[in-house]
C-alpha cells in the first residue's frame, strides 16, 4: 500500500488524465476528495498537499512517493530519488528583468526577488553572481516592476505575464519538469512496488 | 548559580531507562566485539580540522589551527592509531563507542549528536562480507533481529565507473549526484545516451537484472563482488539489494560498501566498508563498520 | 585516506588495559551511586557559553552564538535539568560520567581532557557531611582506600569574612588571592594589621589552633561546620585539615566545601560542596560532588 | 498619494466593507482588478499581494502603508509602524496536538510543523522549550495528523478544522488581528497623510 | 595566483566616477569639521567586543579574547581616547571617516559596509543643537541641501519615562518595543490605560499637539528641549517633527538625539546626540553626530 | 557608556600632524597614478580565506565560511576585479589605498596595521622595470628620494632552478630556505657539491660577479634581465643588488621581482613583480607594487 | 625529609647565613656541593638550581619547598604556597627609560624589554598601558641605551648600573623580596614539617 | 663601521682566537671591556652579550652582525642571514632520557624539559611526536633525574655530565655550529663590508 503525495496546484489535472489512461484511477478519488486531504485510489493512498511541501512529506517518509516539480525539490534541498520525469507541464526558471534595465556583472551584488530564494542564491553563486535574494510568496513580477528587486527569478511558461507587466527573461538558468520522486528507504525497502508505479506511469 | 538558556538545541540528553537500555546494549556489544579480538580504544572528542570539508562544528584554537568536534570515528582512528600502524605489528582490530556530532542530521527528529559505535581492522586480509555479518550480529545483540533490515550493497566508484564508459572525459560530480537520485531522464537530456546503454543503465539504477548491465559495462567482476555481499546478508537472515550510487557517509571507501536500513524506522542502522590509509611508508589495507546504537534502539522498539 | 597532522597535544586517547581498568572503575560507581538513589543522567558535550569567563575551548556557531565544550558538570546538570528543577517534585538526585575539557591542566602531566564522575542532589536536606562521605566511598571503589586520602575541608566565602574584619570596604580579589597562597607578610605590607589579628590570620592560615582564630573573627559557627567534616572524613579513615582560603574549582559554591588529595600523586582526586540554583520561581538548595577517575585510578597504582 | 498593500486573502473582503462605511472607495476598484495587481482608488493607489509580501513591501518603502495581518508581520520580523488594530477577522496562534498525544516539556527538543517557521521558534523559546520547526506551505493539521511533526503552530478561528482532523489547541501563544502597518520613513516624511488615513480607518 | 570564490555577499567595492564623488565629498567634510576645529583622528579597524552585544562580525583571537570588526565609531572613539579624556585638557574635539561593518543592513539594498563620517566634542557646554546644525551643514557639502532632510528629534529615555506613569514597576524592554512600533491598541491590551491617558499617548505617539501630552505626562521641559531641537532644524531648512519612541542606532544616548531623513531615498542620511563617556575618575559630557555618506551621495543624486 | 578595556594592542591609532602627513602623502600618490591611467577602486576589508594558509585574523561567519582580514591587496584585487578581466577589455590599470592586518609584523616596532598604497596592471605588455620606476616615483612623491634607496632586483623561482642543476629530484622547502639565509655550509652538508657548483653558488648568493654563476648554471637569461632591472633602479638615482633568493611577500609573484629598502628604517618600504592572474577562461598576465606609506613617512622622517 | 629548591644566584649565601644562625646546616652542605646539584644537610635533600628554575619544580612536587624572589614565582605564574617573606635581599621592579626619554602614554604601545616578559606585561596592563615586550636573557640597561626598546623593566638594588649607563627609574612597579615557597599539596600533605620549617627560617 | 655583537660564553675565546689569527683585534678589546657592554676594536664596534639575545640584536638591526649558536638562532626563530659556519664549538642538540627509561612513541604526549622550549617542539613534531615543552633555564640533566619531564633536549658535547647524571642521549635531533649572522637589511645596504668581514673570518 503506497501514500502518493500529490500537489493540488497545477500539476494535478494532467497528472490525473495521464493516470486515468494508464489505468490508475486517481482521477475519480480526487474529484470526490472535496476538503479532505486524504482519499484512497485502489492500492494507493493519496495525500493532498501544496506543491512546495510535498518534498518534505516525501523526504521525511511520511509519504513513500510524490509528483512534484523539479523546482520545488532543488528549492527545498530534499534528498529524494527522482524515479521519472513527466512530459506534461515543463516551463524553464528564467532572470528576469524589467524591459531596459541593465543587470549585466558589475561586481556589485545583484538584489533578486523569488519564491525560490535558496535556489536563485545558488544558481546566481553558479554563474559567478554577487547576489542578495529577497523571498517572495506570489506575484514576483509586480517586485521587478516596482523595483523592490533588480530582477526576479521565476518560472516563465508562456511568457504572457511578463509581458503584460513589462517584463522579459534574461537568461534561462534551469529547465524544469514535474517529476515522480521517492523517499529514499521506500526506494530500497518498497522497490517491487517503486518500480511497478515506475512502469505504470512512466508507460 | 543562575544557569543561562539552556542547552544547544537537540543536544543529546538521555536518562532513566533510556539511557539504562543504552548503557545495556553498549555494554554486550562491547563484549562481542572484544570476544572476536577486538581491541577496546578511547577516541579523543577534537581533531584537527585543516584540510576537511565544512561538515561539523568548527572553530580556531588559540594557536590558530582548525579544530572540529569529532563527526566520524574511521578516519579519526587512522589518524591517532597511525604512528601504531606504521610501527606494527599488522593485523591491528580496534573497536570503540562514542558521541559524534554532525550539526545537520539528515532525518528531522533526529539530533545532531549520534552515539557511534564500531571496529576497524587494519592490515588484515579482512574483507566486505566478514565486516556485513559481524555488523549484522551487532545489530542483533542491540535487539534488531536480521529480519528486520535490508542491506544495500555497492562498491566504491562504482557510478564513475559507469559513467566513464558513457562519456570521452571523467564524470563530473554533477554527473554522479544525477545518479545518485537515479534521475535517468536528467541524465538522459545532459548526455547522449543511445537505446541500448539507456536500458543498462535503468537496470542498473533500478535494481533489477544485475547480469544485463554487468555485461553492458563490462562491470561482471565488481557484479560479482557485491552478488557475495548480498548473499551474506541474505544467509544472515536480512533482505539486500544493489545500490549502483550510494551517498557514502564517508568519502574515503575503496572497494565494498554497505548500508544497514531498518525497516520500522526506515532509517540508516550502520555501515561500513572497505577502505586504506595512506602512510608515508605506504598503504596500510583496512576494513570496518559502525552502527548508529540510539537509532538502532529506536528500531528495536 | 590520508591521516593529517595528528591530535590536538594531550588529547585522551587510552586503550587496552589502561581503559578496562576504567571502564570497570566506572562501572562499580554508577551501581553504587544507583543503589544509593541516584538516577544516572547523559549530559550534552556542547554548552552556551554566554557569560561564561573564557575558560574552555570558545567558539561562535552559526546563530552567533557563543558556544563551549564543557569544562565542569555541576553547573551543566543545573542548566540542563531547570525545567524539572522548577516542575519538582524534589528532591531530585541524579550522577553522571564523561570527560570535562580543560585547555590549561594545572599538573604537567595531566591531560586537557578529564574523566569527571559525580553526583548532584537537588532540593533536599543534603549536606556537605554526607557528601563527603560518599565521595570517599566512591574513591573506595575505585581502588583508592581513605587511608590514602587527605581532605581538606572549606566553608565558602571564609577568606572574605575574615577579611571583611580586619577592612572597613569589601576585599576586593587581590587580598583574598593573598590569603590563598598563605602571603600573611605581603597581606601585611598592604593591610594595617595589630599583633592579635596578625596572630589570628596565622594560625587560621596555617591550620593550627582553630579555636583562636574562631573567637577572634567571631566564626565559631562556620568552624564548628568545619569541625564536623574533619570528623566525618577522620571517621572514614582518612587525614583532614582546615583550608580557610581555598582555590574552589566552582564559583558557584556557597556553604560546606571540600577537596580530597591523593598522598602519592599529590594531586586533587574530587572535590564537592553545597551550593544553590537560582531558578526564576525561587532558590533550590543543592550539593554534590565529583571525582577525576583518571588521577584517582593514578592514585590507586 | 499613497501606496496601499492590500492582501488579497481573507482580510480583503472585510477591509473592503470597513473602507467603503468609512468613504474610502475601495471595493469597487479591488472588484474591478480582475488579473491587475495595481489599481487606483481614488487618492490611494492599491497593491494587491499575497499577505505573507504585504509586510516586505511596506518595510522597504515600495507600499506607504499596508493592512495584514500581526502574524505576518512578526514572521518576516519587518521594522514597521502598527497605526490602528482591526476588530475584524480576530484569531489566535496555537500550538496544536492530535487528541491524546503528550507534548509536555521533558526536555528533549519539541519537533513543530508550522507556516509561521521563526515566529514559532521565537515563542517556543520565550517559553523556555527546546524546538526545531518544519516549514510548511499550507494545510499544516495533517502534518500533526500524519506524525511529520509532534505538534503545529497555526491560525484557530472556530476549530473546526482541528476537530474534523483530530486535532485540539493546547495553548494559546499569541492573539493575531489585522493591523494597518506603516514604513518608518514615510511615518515621518507623510504624517499629514498617514493620520488622515488612521482617522479614516480607525473611526 | 587562482582567484578563489569571490567576496563576501555585499562586501563595498566602489571605482572610478562613484569612488570619486566620494573622495571628494569626503574632503569637503573633513575641511569643515578641521575648520570647526575638530582634530581628524585615524580610528582602529578591530576592538575588543568583551560585553559587546552580538552585532557585527565576532571571532574569538590568539590569545582568547572576543574582537569584533568595528561596527559604530562613537563607542570606538570613547575608548581610544579614554587615556586623553582622563588626562584631558578638555574640551577636546575630533572627527573621523571610514568604514563600519554591520552583517543585516535594515535596507535591503544597503550594504553591510557602511561609510561613515563623524564629530565627536568631549567636556565641552556642546549641545544637541549645535550638533544638529552641524550635521545638516556636513550634508549640504556633501551636496543634499536640508531642504530634502526630515529631521525627527527625541530625549533618550523618554519613551521609558511615559511608560513609568502609566505602570507602578519599571517598564519592561517589550512594553517600550510597543511605543517604538506604535502599536498603541497592542498597549492598550497589556496595560489598563483610562481615557484621558490614552489619548494624551495618542498625541504623543502620533506626533500632533505637544503640549497637550507634555502636561498630562509632566514633560514639559523634555518636550521644550525637543521644540528647541526643531526650531534649529526648520530655522535650516529642513522639516522636522518629534519621535517620542526613537530606534537609535546607539543605546548610549542620554539627553537630545535626533536623526536626520532624506525625502528622496527615505533612508536616515546620519543622526547624532548628546551622551557621556564613564571614566574610572569619573563622568564625561560629550555629544556628537555622524553621517553615512554612501547613503546621503545617494540623496544627492 | 562604559569604554571597556582598550584596543588590541598595536592596532594603528593615528591622530594630528601624523595623520595629516599620510593624508597628504596619499593624496599625491594617487593623483599621480591617477595622471598614468591607473583608475581609483574601493576594496573590501574581509575576504574568503578558504584555501589561504594561516595569515591574518581568521574566523568562520554565520555561513559556516572562512572568512579573513585582507591580508595584501593583490590577490584581493584579482579575485574582486576577475568578472571584470573575464569580460575585458584589457588593459586595465587600477590603483588602491588602504590598511591591511598581519598580526606578527617582522619588525618589533611595526604595528600589525600597515597602511598599503598600489597600483596593478592587468593584460598588458607592462614589465617589472616600468614598474620599478614607478614605484621610485611615488616613494619620491612620499619624500624619499631615490637616493635613500636600495633596490634588490630578483626572478621569481630563481632559487628553485639553482638548486635544481644541483639535484636530481625536485628541491624542498628546506633547501630553498637555506638558500634564502644565504647558509652555504648549511647546504654542502646535506647536498654534495663540487668545488666549481660552490663557488658558483657562493657568487651569486653573496652578490658579487653575477656573469660567473650565470654562466655556470646556464641562466644567463635571467640574469640579463634581473640586470636591466639594476640599471632601471640605478637610472632612478637609486643603488641595486641581486637577491638572488628573495623572502618574497607574496607567493604569487612569477617573472621579475623587487623590494626597496629604506637607508635610513633600513626597513621594506615597497616591493613588486610580475604575475598572472589564472581564470576559468585562461590566464592573464599582470604586474603591480605597492608602498607601505606609513613606513616610507619613517624614512623620509 | 623535605626537598628543599635553592636558587645558587645571589640569595644563596645570605639564606645560608641565616640558615646557620637558626641552626639549620645549609652552608656546610652547599659549601661542599662543588658540581654537583643535589646534596643532603640533616634532615633536609637541597637542589641547586638556576632562580628561574625554583618556582617550577615546588609547583610540579618535585621540591616540597624552595626559597626564591617573589618576581621569579610571578614571572612562571607558579601556583605555589608563601610562606614566609624573608628581609635580606630586597629590591624593586621597576619601569626605567634613558635619560631624557619620553614614555608618557600617548595611545600607541610601548615596546618594553624584560628578563620578566609575562610580569612585565601583566604590570604594563594593570596599568592601563598598551605595551609589546621583547623578552632578553641579561644586560637589560644595554636594550634601553642602544634603542631596542622604548624603556625596560628590570629589578633595581643601588640604582649603581643604571646610572653607569645613563639610565633612570621611571616607576617603582613591584617590590620583590625572597620568598620560602611550598608546593600545595606538601603544604597540606606535610603540614607538621612545614610549619616547622617556617618557625625555624621565620624565628 | 659595524657593529658586531658577540656572545660573553663559551664561544668568545675560540672566536677572538681565530679573529687575531686573521688580523682582527678583538681579543684585546674583548680583555679591557671589564664590567663594559660596548667596546671599539679597530673599525667594528661589538656588543658584549648574553648568547640569546645575539639573535634579537641582529635581527632588529641594533647590531649589523653577530655571532652565536644556531641553537640561538632557531630557538629564537631570528629572521637572520647565516654568513658562515665557523669549525670550532660544534655540538649535538640531542634527545636526553634517563638510562632505562622508555621513551618510545606511544601515542600519548611526551613531556620534555628544554633551555630551547621552541626548537625542541619543532624538532619532536617534525618527528611526529605530540609532545609538551617545559622551559627551563639551567642544568635541565636534573630535571631527567628527578622526573620532572620524560625526556630533555638539550646540547651534548663530550658527554660527560649526562654520564655523571645516570642519563643518555637516545636521539641526535641536530647539529649545532657558531655561525656568523647578519641583519637582512646590513647585508643588502653594507653589502661590501659584509662581504669583507666574511672573507676575513672565513679565511
Amino acid at each position: 500500500m503506497l501514500t502518493l503525495a500529490l500537489a493540488k496546484g497545477r500539476l494535478l489535472e494532467p497528472l490525473a488524465a495521464l493516470a486515468e489512461a494508464r489505468g490508475l484511477p486517481l482521477a475519480g478519488a480526487i474529484a470526490s476528495a472535496g476538503r479532505a486531504l486524504v482519499v484512497e485510489a485502489g492500492e494507493i493512498r493519496v495525500l493532498l498537499l501544496k506543491d512546495a511541501d510535498v518534498p518534505v512529506y516525501v523526504e521525511q517518509g511520511v509519504a513513500d512517493c510524490g509528483v512534484v516539480g523539479l523546482d520545488q525539490v532543488l528549492e527545498r534541498g530534499a534528498d529524494v530519488m527522482r524515479l521519472l520525469r513527466f512530459g506534461f507541464a515543463r516551463c524553464r526558471l528564467c532572470l528576469i528583468a524589467r524591459d531596459g534595465a541593465n543587470v549585466a556583472d558589475d561586481g556589485r551584488p545583484l538584489l533578486l526577488a523569488s519564491k525560490f530564494p535558496r535556489l536563485a542564491l545558488q544558481l546566481a553563486q553558479r554563474r559567478g553572481r554577487h547576489a542578495t535574494v529577497v523571498p517572495l510568496a506570489g506575484s514576483v513580477e509586480l517586485a521587478a516592476r516596482l523595483g523592490l528587486a533588480d530582477a526576479v527569478v521565476d518560472l516563465v511558461e508562456t511568457g504572457r505575464t511578463l509581458r503584460e507587466n513589462g517584463l522579459h527573461p534574461v537568461e534561462e538558468w534551469l529547465q524544469v519538469a514535474p517529476y515522480l520522486i521517492a523517499n529514499r528507504a521506500a526506494f530500497f525497502l518498497q522497490g517491487r512496488e517503486m518500480r511497478a508505479l515506475r512502469r505504470t506511469l512512466g508507460g | 548559580m543562575t544557569p543561562q538558556a539552556g542547552v544547544p538545541t537537540g543536544v543529546l540528553t538521555l536518562s532513566g531507562e533510556a539511557l539504562r537500555r543504552q548503557r545495556g546494549a553498549e555494554r554486550r556489544c562491547v563484549e562481542l566485539l572484544e570476544a572476536e579480538g577486538f581491541q577496546l580504544i578511547h577516541l579523543p572528542v577534537l581533531e584537527y580540522a585543516d584540510g576537511e570539508p565544512a561538515a561539523g562544528y568548527r572553530f580556531v584554537d588559540r594557536a590558530g589551527r582548525l579544530l572540529a568536534l569529532r563527526t566520524d570515528f574511521t578516519p579519526l582512528a587512522a589518524r591517532v592509531l597511525a604512528p601504531a600502524l606504521a610501527a606494527g605489528p599488522l593485523p591491528l582490530a580496534v573497536c570503540y563507542a562514542g558521541e559524534v556530532v554532525r550539526p545537520q542530521p539528515a532525518r528531522l527528529r533526529q539530533l545532531p549528536e549520534l552515539y557511534q559505535l564500531g571496529f576497524e581492522r587494519y592490515g588484515a586480509g579482512g574483507d566486505g562480507v566478514g565486516v556485513l555479518a559481524l555488523a549484522l550480529r551487532l545489530l542483533g545483540v542491540a535487539g534488531v533481529p536480521a529480519a528486520r533490515c535490508h542491506v544495500t550493497v555497492s562498491a566504491a566508484g562504482l557510478a564513475e565507473k559507469l559513467l566513464a564508459q558513457l562519456l570521452e572525459e571523467p564524470p563530473d560530480a554533477e554527473l554522479v549526484e544525477l545518479l545518485r537520485v537515479r534521475d535517468l531522464d536528467g541524465l538522459g537530456a545532459t548526455v547522449a545516451l543511445g537505446e541500448p546503454a539507456r536500458a543498462a543503465l535503468e537496470a542498473a539504477l533500478f535494481g533489477e537484472d544485475d547480469t544485463l548491465w554487468a555485461d553492458f559495462f563490462g562491470l561482471r567482476e565488481e557484479v560479482a563482488g557485491l552478488a557475495a555481499l548480498r548473499r551474506a546478508a541474505e544467509a544472515a537472515g536480512a533482505s539486500a539489494g544493489v545500490d549502483v550510487a550510494p551517498r557514502a557517509a564517508g568519502e574515503y571507501y575503496r572497494g565494498a560498501m554497505f548500508s544497514i536500513w531498518g525497516r520500522a524506522t526506515r532509517a540508516i542502522l550502520g555501515g561500513g566498508g572497505e577502505y586504506a590509509v595512506a602512510l608515508p611508508a605506504g598503504e596500510v589495507a583496512a576494513v570496518g563498520a559502525s552502527i548508529a546504537l540510539g537509532v538502532a534502539l529506536e528500531e528495536a522498539g
